[in-house]
């Protein structure tokens, strides 16, 4: 029951990170601040999420694949930031 | 109670997805559009494991782990394609 | 019963009119590059509205497939065409809003004579255990319907060959940076095993060669992103796109000469042949598919 | 809750059949094409559902499933022609 509460409780923190990362979004000004607004609070709030859902199962495979989905967010997440800022810098 | 809570939780991972709609369309440039279809690839993602939380169906992940890797895989294809330039042979 | 809604119903609302926003603002917008934008966004949540409505199977081949492979392509179209987007005439205006608003009463008509019934699924259930796998999509899809599946094989394979014989040389869009090249090196053994974990999966679950053979071919696709070429020889690649069809038609004319008919798997055999299919399926849809982006063999 | 899909699918399949007629630039009638499948498959999920067992229908599913594969590889063959129209207009 403890940790069904806690899981509840980290989805929570992590929903409510993916949203301050959107309401960045919607609200700062300039390009490059927009895209750290965004990449920063995925890191964290996904990393949040995933934690509730590896509370919420004793399955190793599941703790395995939830591992990987929080890693490929968060290397996809810094590795296109670079990429979009780059390329926007050089070219447009 | 629990219906509750878990219908505030999807109602937040919503609000995620729309306002990231909102960006897409008031984007004043291409790049903030893509920007925000990220956000949407993430926000689907944790979509996507709070239906894995509720209902315990283990295909949940699988699926959430192919959706991280394609978004980020057009997102690195939309940087590299649409605002570079481009060149002859691999 | 079909006209009922609860509390329950709210996030299939709110999922189902972001869709048609953004179906309206691909279809709108004045700029094809955002157009393709929007594309992408319809994609994901037909993908999410998929799962609502209990067909995941659906909704993989729909993420990975209709929304990002299908992304690809279109941005190397917006990139590559330079055609300025007209205003349509007026006579076509009027004439296009005639036939759509016929369509519109008539399907509009057939929706009141909708009604709920047993369809062919109880039979597809009752007959699972004869078909040698365990998911019933899968089941549909390589043995009790075996036709269209190979069909369907020979249909990608054929426009990939059509697409070749155009001849059409392709720029090819790439990054020579060390941090793309890097990563893309380290994730390309790591999706090769997760897409042939998706099409293990298809023998009692979610998944199927289709879509682990698309997700291989996003992770080319990115290894090829960043400059690099595929480590395989042309004749190896031919080879593996031949496979799916190759293989499917050779395991079928080989039952129909042992006698028990064209696709039609002995009860104990079964799962094995469709899990050579699966393979070999698997292999040439994601070389197919990386063929289709690049243009070339 | 059927209703509002079947209702959705009707309206997608209207407002890209509208456009795909109008539209006069290549990239947005194949848009509107992919887009049309989309309202067609999602009539088919929706009637799926609509039955008296458990689980939905596996049949509609496998059909979609096969639908879409056409569907990409339709759309491969497109790009590439339409890439073959502008280089010969130049």
């Amino acid at each position: 029951m403890a940790f069904e509460i806690l899981s509840i409780a980290f989805m929570f923190i992590g929903a409510i990170f993916l949203l301050a990362g959107s309401i960045g979004l919607i609200r700062l000004k300039d390009t490059y601040s927009r895209l750290h607004a965004l990449t920063k609070a995925d890191v964290l709030g996904f990393g949040f999420i995933v934690l509730s859902c590896i509370l919420s199962t004793d399955l190793l495979s599941h703790w395995i694949k939830l591992l990987l989905v929080w890693l490929l967010v968060i290397s996809y997440s810094a590795l296109v930031g670079y990429a979009l800022a780059n390329r926007k810098k050089r070219y447009a | 109670m629990m219906d509750f809570v878990y219908g505030l939780l999807l109602f937040l991972l919503m609000l995620n997805l729309l306002l990231g709609l909102v960006r897409v369309f008031r984007g004043p440039e291409l790049v903030d559009s893509m920007m925000a279809s990220l956000l949407l690839g993430t926000g689907g993602t944790a979509l996507l494991l709070a239906f894995f939380k509720i209902t315990k169906e283990a295909y949940y992940i699988n699926l959430a782990l192919g959706f991280a890797l394609l978004a980020g895989v057009v997102g690195v294809a939309f940087a590299i394609i649409i605002l570079g330039k481009s060149k002859d042979g691999i | 019963m079909l006209w009922q809604t609860g509390k329950k119903d709210m996030l299939d609302l709110a999922l189902g009119l972001m869709l048609f926003i953004s179906a309206l603002l691909s279809l709108h917008s004045k700029d094809t590059m955002k157009s393709g934008v929007f594309f992408i966004i319809f994609g994901f949540l037909s993908g999410l509205i998929w799962v609502r409505l209990e067909a995941p199977d659906v909704a993989l081949v729909e993420i990975i497939l209709g929304s990002a492979i299908t992304g690809l392509l279109i941005f190397k179209l917006v990139k590559g065409s330079k055609q300025k987007d007209l205003k349509a005439f007026t006579f076509t205006r009027l004439w296009a809003g005639f036939i759509s608003f016929l369509i519109l009463i008539f399907m509009l008509f057939h929706l009141t004579t909708i009604e709920r019934q047993d369809r062919i699924a109880s039979l597809v259930f009752e007959n699972l255990h004869k078909s040698g796998v365990d998911s019933a999509v899968n089941a549909v899809l390589l043995n009790f319907r075996g036709y269209d599946t190979l069909l369907e094989v020979g249909v990608i394979t054929l426009a990939i060959f059509g697409l070749l014989s155009l001849g059409l040389k392709r720029e090819a869009y790439y990054w020579d940076n060390p941090l793309l090249k890097g990563f893309s090196r380290l994730s390309l053994p790591f999706i090769v095993f997760f897409s042939l974990y998706i099409t293990y999966l298809g023998t009692f679950s979610v998944g199927g060669a289709f879509q682990g053979g698309a997700l291989l071919a996003g992770g080319l696709v990115l290894f090829a992103l960043a400059g690099q070429a595929l480590p395989l020889k042309a004749s190896i690649i031919y080879i593996f796109t031949m496979a799916g069809l190759g293989v499917f038609s050779l395991i079928g004319l080989l039952y129909a000469l042992l006698g028990y008919g064209f696709l039609t798997y002995p009860l104990e055999l079964s799962t094995i042949s469709i899990m050579i299919i699966e393979l070999s399926i698997w292999i040439s849809t994601a070389f197919l598919l990386y063929t289709a982006y690049s243009g070339k063999l | 809750m059927i209703w509002f899909y079947y209702i959705l699918a009707i309206l997608l399949v209207i407002i890209s059949l509208y456009h795909f007629i109008v539209a006069r630039n290549y990239v947005k009638r194949l848009i509107a094409l992919n887009i049309l499948g989309s309202g067609v498959f999602l009539f088919f999920i929706t009637t799926a559902k609509n039955t008296n067992t458990e689980s939905p229908d596996p049949v509609p599913h496998a059909l979609v499933l096969t639908g879409i594969v056409v569907a990409v590889s339709a759309t491969a063959i497109a790009v590439s022609l339409i890439l073959h129209l502008n280089k010969e207009e130049e």
